[in-house]
């Protein structure tokens, strides 16, 4: 956190939060990136991440009980695609904090949460249907919204439509 | 035509008293040899019947809803819609006769028709009044317990011969439905078989007749006949697969149940099978509670409300009448209630229904021995 | 003992007596039939597939297929302007379009970090829950279809068609408004508005009560549902449940209340939650409930609304907008109550472009209906669909 | 033994008030809501009875300010192109021509009285692509384009929902690019002109 700069009361929460985290598993995660608007921090070693995510969510001090949204994501700069979990104690503190969690662009795989929140189950299908990365231990691995034999990504920042789909012209 | 034919069928048309003299003239009005009185005779229930489920019954049921819903309903053939149902059947004659290439060919042919014989069968027995009766078995009320078993048939044939799944599910739910419901309705009706001492219908009509009116029906003469009344009423309902007992075509649940593969006139058989079973059931019970034929209105002093109303055409006018009423109050829970899951609907047979009515049945067997 | 459950075959028993015998007990052999039901189906709400395995009336197993409606919502909010995603957003749960585009409107603010004048607070919060109510209508009369009672839903549907009529009036059209605008909204509200809203109100309590009467309280519908799906609190979070759904489940959660955004924390409300009397707490009759009860507090919500509402004297409703909208570098999750739970939009903005980087939505039903496999588990085709009724489902939102 | 009474009786009861709510609806069909719309101050006078209409004969009225049909009065048009830019779906296609300076009195002014400066030869709006989210009338510098709330507009044929505002003929169109076309070769001709002289000129002074 940067000094001398005064942060609202949540994100102070988040920052208490992540301290606990940070004091469990050091470098395994990346410095506090503390801001008004989604305070998060990111898994640098992604093997570690479903221990972190059970941390998390068991842990007596976190509680991170709920995982209100999972987004894939795309950072075509890094070379790399990841996922932004929005995770939250509810109705037991008051703590949010984002978790970026991040992987190589081509072939890149992310240990699997599904297990620890089921929410995630469809959320890393949905992430895979858009982006294209792996999600090891998954149950139930499959696209989600796309057909099964849909060619590419489509919210990748390179994707290219497929010209057609079954003899049916794709781009409208 | 000969002049003879013609002198006895004109004479007593409209004379309510000698109505047997009238049946008879008609049955013996011969054309060129032919007995085409009698085949008018039969043919007068069937034509009322088409004509109720042409008119009455689909749009009667579409209007009813309507009201009862907040609104219109159908509007625009004719004046308020008379002609809707019109419209409809002419419609559905139109349509391509669609059979299922998987589909058995011949159950899927032969189930609406069964469904539609099954149904109408029972109408053999029903007196719509003292001189309109096909066939005055000496057990009617048993043959029309026991045909009603054969639309159970039809059912079965239609939702295993479409070859699809939800009519399966509908073809057996109806099945497991119709014939656990057929064991409250018997007995309810024997309650009233007791109380008549005899199975003919015409017979069960006649001996609730009486210058009192209302007072002599079987519903009126114990004080325990409302509860095999009201079990019939509910079993009917079961029997002719009405809400809340509608499951066996349970829309959102079966998409359409057994008739899902149905479409065009096949459809429309189905679907007059249907309103054909409503009426009969709703006409065996005005007969064995609410005294068929007879008018309900009483004779008050010198004012003779009853004589004034008795008659063959006022016979089939009250019997008409009340089973329009008991079909109102099928449409009334239909879009009333929701519907019933099938265990809990076994549950209300067995465990409800088929109980009260052998109490009901000890009940009117003790009332009918010790009080006379 | 050993008992094997083996598809197909019914449950064997196989009873080991000793070393040379072995008896089989086998039940009445039954097959397992696969049941498709969908994508046409009256009661999937839509065009959501279920592949359901069963054994007789009972469930084996439900397993949801999804995307038939799928529009690729993230991908066109990448393709064109914040403000222009407004009208998208309303497509997404066209049932209560005001919500989405109230929870849209909230991220891309506080990604500008803008003041929003009280006003367009409080014309907010009024649209948005005769909104909601518009949606509780559309899901109890559709659950009372699913239940076979048909009345209950034109009912509703007469109610509904009046609020539609409403925002109408005030925005221009009768579902995808695109009314509430990134700091602001389109148009201020017609001078009679609020009156008619407040007569609304006191035409709408005596009608609740008599579908509450017809519906909610017979027992036929009341022995559908009540017992069935049960959701215990914890795997509801866990499943991240939110909205009547979590609420059906016991926990008294609101983000009305708990994350407030708005005027809400000004507002008297209350958060129903099932008490456990009339239902099992977290079956298909709780969730049923909390709806029912929630729309007696959105009405409560709008009267106080109309009270508190700042005169519209000098009033521009376009005040706040910005002239160019073009955020900060940053990302932001911003969630608000919709009526199906929790609508949340993850934005990120890269300080550059007029569009957005990345605009997820996380869609309630999406996140609801993912308990589905779980929750229909050895139930009845019948409780399917009553459990299917309860989730509250629109395919817009599920698959975007 | 209770419990089975008493879930008998309340199903009774239930039933029998659930069909009392039916039957009073069903006599209160002798009464209908009418059509008046929302900005009706009697808009709730009666609550009761049937509320559906006849849809061709009778219709809900829809709001003054209803979006719905797209409108462009092409005489105000000024021709921005703000709308085609705003439109999410590009359902408006424009083209434009510059006025040549000596037409602008011809071309004429707005209601407000800006100055026009583009003929619009072309302004196809196709409603059927249209989302109505009134993203161009927003945007529309001289409110020529807007919603109005006519709602029913079927068509038996697609390519009637394309309406065409461009208020030139294909030929005055034609006409116009060509006396803009010539103004343009005049004037390049006349830079040319100019530049040789300018060359001449230099070439001279060395």
């Amino acid at each position: 956190m940067e000094e001398g700069k005064v942060f609202s009361q949540s994100v102070q929460q988040s920052a208490a939060a992540y301290a606990i985290i940070h004091e469990k598993f050091g470098t395994a995660v990346s410095a506090f990136d503390a801001n008004e608007t989604m305070p998060f921090f990111e898994v640098l070693d992604t093997g570690l991440w479903p221990e972190i995510a059970l941390f998390m969510r068991d842990h007596a001090k976190l509680k991170f009980n709920y995982m209100a949204c999972m987004t894939g994501m795309d950072y075509q700069a890094e070379e790399k695609l990841g996922i932004v979990c929005n995770l939250e104690s509810l109705s037991l503190f008051n703590h949010k904090l984002a978790v970026k969690v991040k992987c190589a662009r081509d072939g890149g795989s992310i240990p699997t949460v599904a297990y620890v929140w089921h929410t995630a189950n469809w959320h890393e299908r949905e992430a895979y249907d858009m982006f294209g990365m792996l999600f090891a231990g998954h149950p139930d691995f499959r696209r989600i919204l796309c057909p099964d034999d849909w060619e590419g990504f489509p919210l990748r920042k390179d994707y290219k439509v497929q010209e057609s789909y079954h003899g049916i012209k794709v781009p409208y | 035509m000969s002049s003879t034919a013609l002198s006895q069928f004109s004479i007593p048309f409209l004379m309510g008293n000698n109505l047997n003299a009238w049946s008879e003239a008609l049955a013996g009005f011969n054309l060129l040899g032919l007995p085409l009185g009698l085949v008018i005779l039969a043919a007068i229930p069937l034509v009322f019947i088409a004509l109720y489920s042409l008119t009455y019954g689909v749009y009667g049921e579409r209007k009813i809803s309507a009201f009862m819903q907040d609104r219109l309903g159908p509007m625009e053939v004719g004046k308020w819609g008379i002609l809707q149902t019109i419209a409809d059947i002419l419609k559905l004659l139109q349509k391509e006769d669609i059979v299922p290439t998987s589909a058995d060919k011949f159950l899927f042919v032969i189930g609406p028709g069964v469904l539609f014989v099954g149904s109408f069968l029972a109408y053999a027995v029903l007196p719509f009044s003292s001189a309109f009766i096909g066939a005055s078995l000496n057990v009617g009320l048993f043959y029309a317990i026991g045909i009603v078993a054969l639309e159970v048939v039809g059912i079965l044939a239609a939702g295993w011969g479409s070859n699809n799944k939800w009519s399966l599910y509908g073809a057996v739910r109806s099945v497991a439905q119709i014939v656990s419901y057929e064991i409250p309705a018997a007995i309810a009706l024997l309650c009233g078989a007791m109380m008549a001492g005899t199975l003919d219908m015409q017979q069960i009509t006649i001996l609730q007749s009486g210058s009192l009116g209302f007072v002599h029906f079987f519903l009126f003469q114990s004080p325990i006949a409302w509860l095999p009344f009201l079990i019939y009423f509910i079993a009917s309902l079961a029997e002719v697969n009405r809400a809340p007992f509608d499951i066996p075509e349970a829309e959102s649940e079966l998409v359409a149940g057994y008739f899902t593969e149905y479409s065009g006139m096949k459809f429309a058989v189905i679907f007059l099978a249907e309103y054909g079973s409503m009426f009969m059931v709703s006409a065996i019970i005005s007969i064995v509670f609410l005294g068929g034929w007879n008018s309900p209105l009483p004779n008050i002093g010198s004012l003779a409300l009853n004589d004034m109303t008795s008659g063959p055409v006022w016979g089939a006018f009250w019997i008409i009448m009340k089973g329009f009423f008991f079909i109102f109050v099928q449409m009334w829970l239909r879009w009333t209630l929701p519907r019933l899951r099938v265990d809990q609907l076994m549950y209300l047979c067995w465990k409800v229904l088929t109980p009260f009515a052998f109490v009901s049945f000890v009940l009117t067997a003790i009332w009918e021995v010790y009080v006379p | 003992m050993q008992e094997l459950d083996t598809a197909g075959l019914g449950s064997i028993r196989v009873t080991r007596k000793n070393d040379h015998t072995v008896v089989i007990e086998k039940d009445l052999a039954t097959e397992q039939m696969v049941l498709a039901m969908g994508p046409q189906h009256p009661s999937t709400h839509g065009v959501l597939k279920l592949e359901c395995l069963t054994d007789g009336e009972v469930i084996t197993e439900a397993e949801p297929f999804l995307g038939y409606l799928h529009r690729c919502f993230e991908k066109c909010c990448e393709n064109v302007d914040y403000p222009a995603i407004v009208p998208y957003t309303d497509r997404l749960d066209y049932l209560s379009g005001m919500n989405s585009e109230f929870a849209y409107a909230l991220a891309v603010e506080k990604l500008l970090d803008i003041e929003i004048p009280r006003r367009v607070e409080f014309i907010r919060v009024i649209v948005a829950e005769l909104n909601r109510i518009a949606s509780h209508l559309v899901a109890i009369g559709t659950y009372g279809i699913d239940l076979g009672a048909f009345t209950p839903f034109l009912f509703c549907f007469r109610d509904r068609e009046i609020i539609l009529g409403l925002l109408e009036w005030a925005s221009g059209a009768r579902m995808l408004y695109n009314y509430i605008w990134i700091g602001g909204l389109a148009y201020d509200v017609p001078s009679d508005f609020l009156k008619r809203v407040g007569e609304f109100v006191t035409y709408f309590r005596p009608k609740a009560v008599e579908l509450c009467n017809l519906l909610t309280k017979n027992e036929i519908f009341v022995k559908r549902t009540i017992g069935i799906g049960i959701m215990p609190a914890d795997v509801a979070i866990n499943y991240g449940w939110s909205g009547p759904m979590l609420r059906g489940s016991g926990v008294k959660w609101d983000l009305r209340r708990n994350d407030p955004y708005s005027v809400y924390p000004e507002l008297d409300f209350n958060v129903p939650v099932p008490d456990g009397k009339l239902s099992v707490v977290g079956d298909c009759l709780s969730r049923h409930l909390v709806r029912a009860l929630e729309m007696e507090e959105s009405l409560k919500i709008i009267e106080q609304c109309i009270a508190k509402m700042p005169s519209a004297e000098g009033f521009n409703p376009r005040s706040a907008i910005p002239k160019r909208i073009r955020p900060k570098a940053g990302e932001v999750y911003v969630r608000a109550e919709n009526p199906r739970g929790e609508l949340g939009f993850y934005i990120q903005s890269d300080g550059k472009s007029t569009k957005p980087l990345r605009c997820k939505a996380r869609s309630s039903c999406f996140v609801n209906l993912s308990a589905m496999k779980d929750l229909s588990k050895g139930q009845l085709i019948p409780d399917l669909v009553a459990i299917i009724g309860s989730i509250d489902i629109v395919l817009g939102e599920v698959d975007r | 033994m209770s419990e089975y009474f008493g879930n008998i009786k309340t199903g009774a009861v239930t039933i029998a008030s659930g069909m009392g709510i039916t039957l009073k609806h069903f006599f209160n069909a002798i009464h209908r809501k009418g059509d008046a719309g929302v900005d009706d101050a009697g808009y709730f006078r009666q609550v009761d009875g049937l509320c559906t209409l006849q849809y061709p004969r009778e219709v809900i009225p829809t709001p003054q300010n209803g979006r719905y049909r797209l409108y462009n009065d092409i005489e105000d048009c000024i021709g921005c192109g703000q709308c085609v830019r705003a439109c999410p779906i590009s359902c408006i296609s424009m083209e434009t021509i510059k006025v040549a300076a000596d037409d602008l009195a011809l071309c004429g002014k707005t209601s407000d009285g800006q100055q026009k400066k583009f003929w619009v030869p072309v302004f196809d709006i196709d409603v059927a692509k249209c989302m109505t989210c009134g993203m161009c009338t927003t945007v529309c510098p001289t409110e020529c384009l807007v919603h109005t709330p006519v709602s029913d507009f079927s068509e038996f044929d697609r390519s009637n929902f394309i309406y065409h505002f461009g208020n030139l003929s294909r030929l005055e169109a034609e006409a116009k690019r060509r006396k803009n076309a010539e103004l343009q070769a005049k004037a390049q001709a006349e830079k040319e002109k100019k530049a040789a002289e300018a060359l001449k000129e230099n070439s001279g002074g060395e």
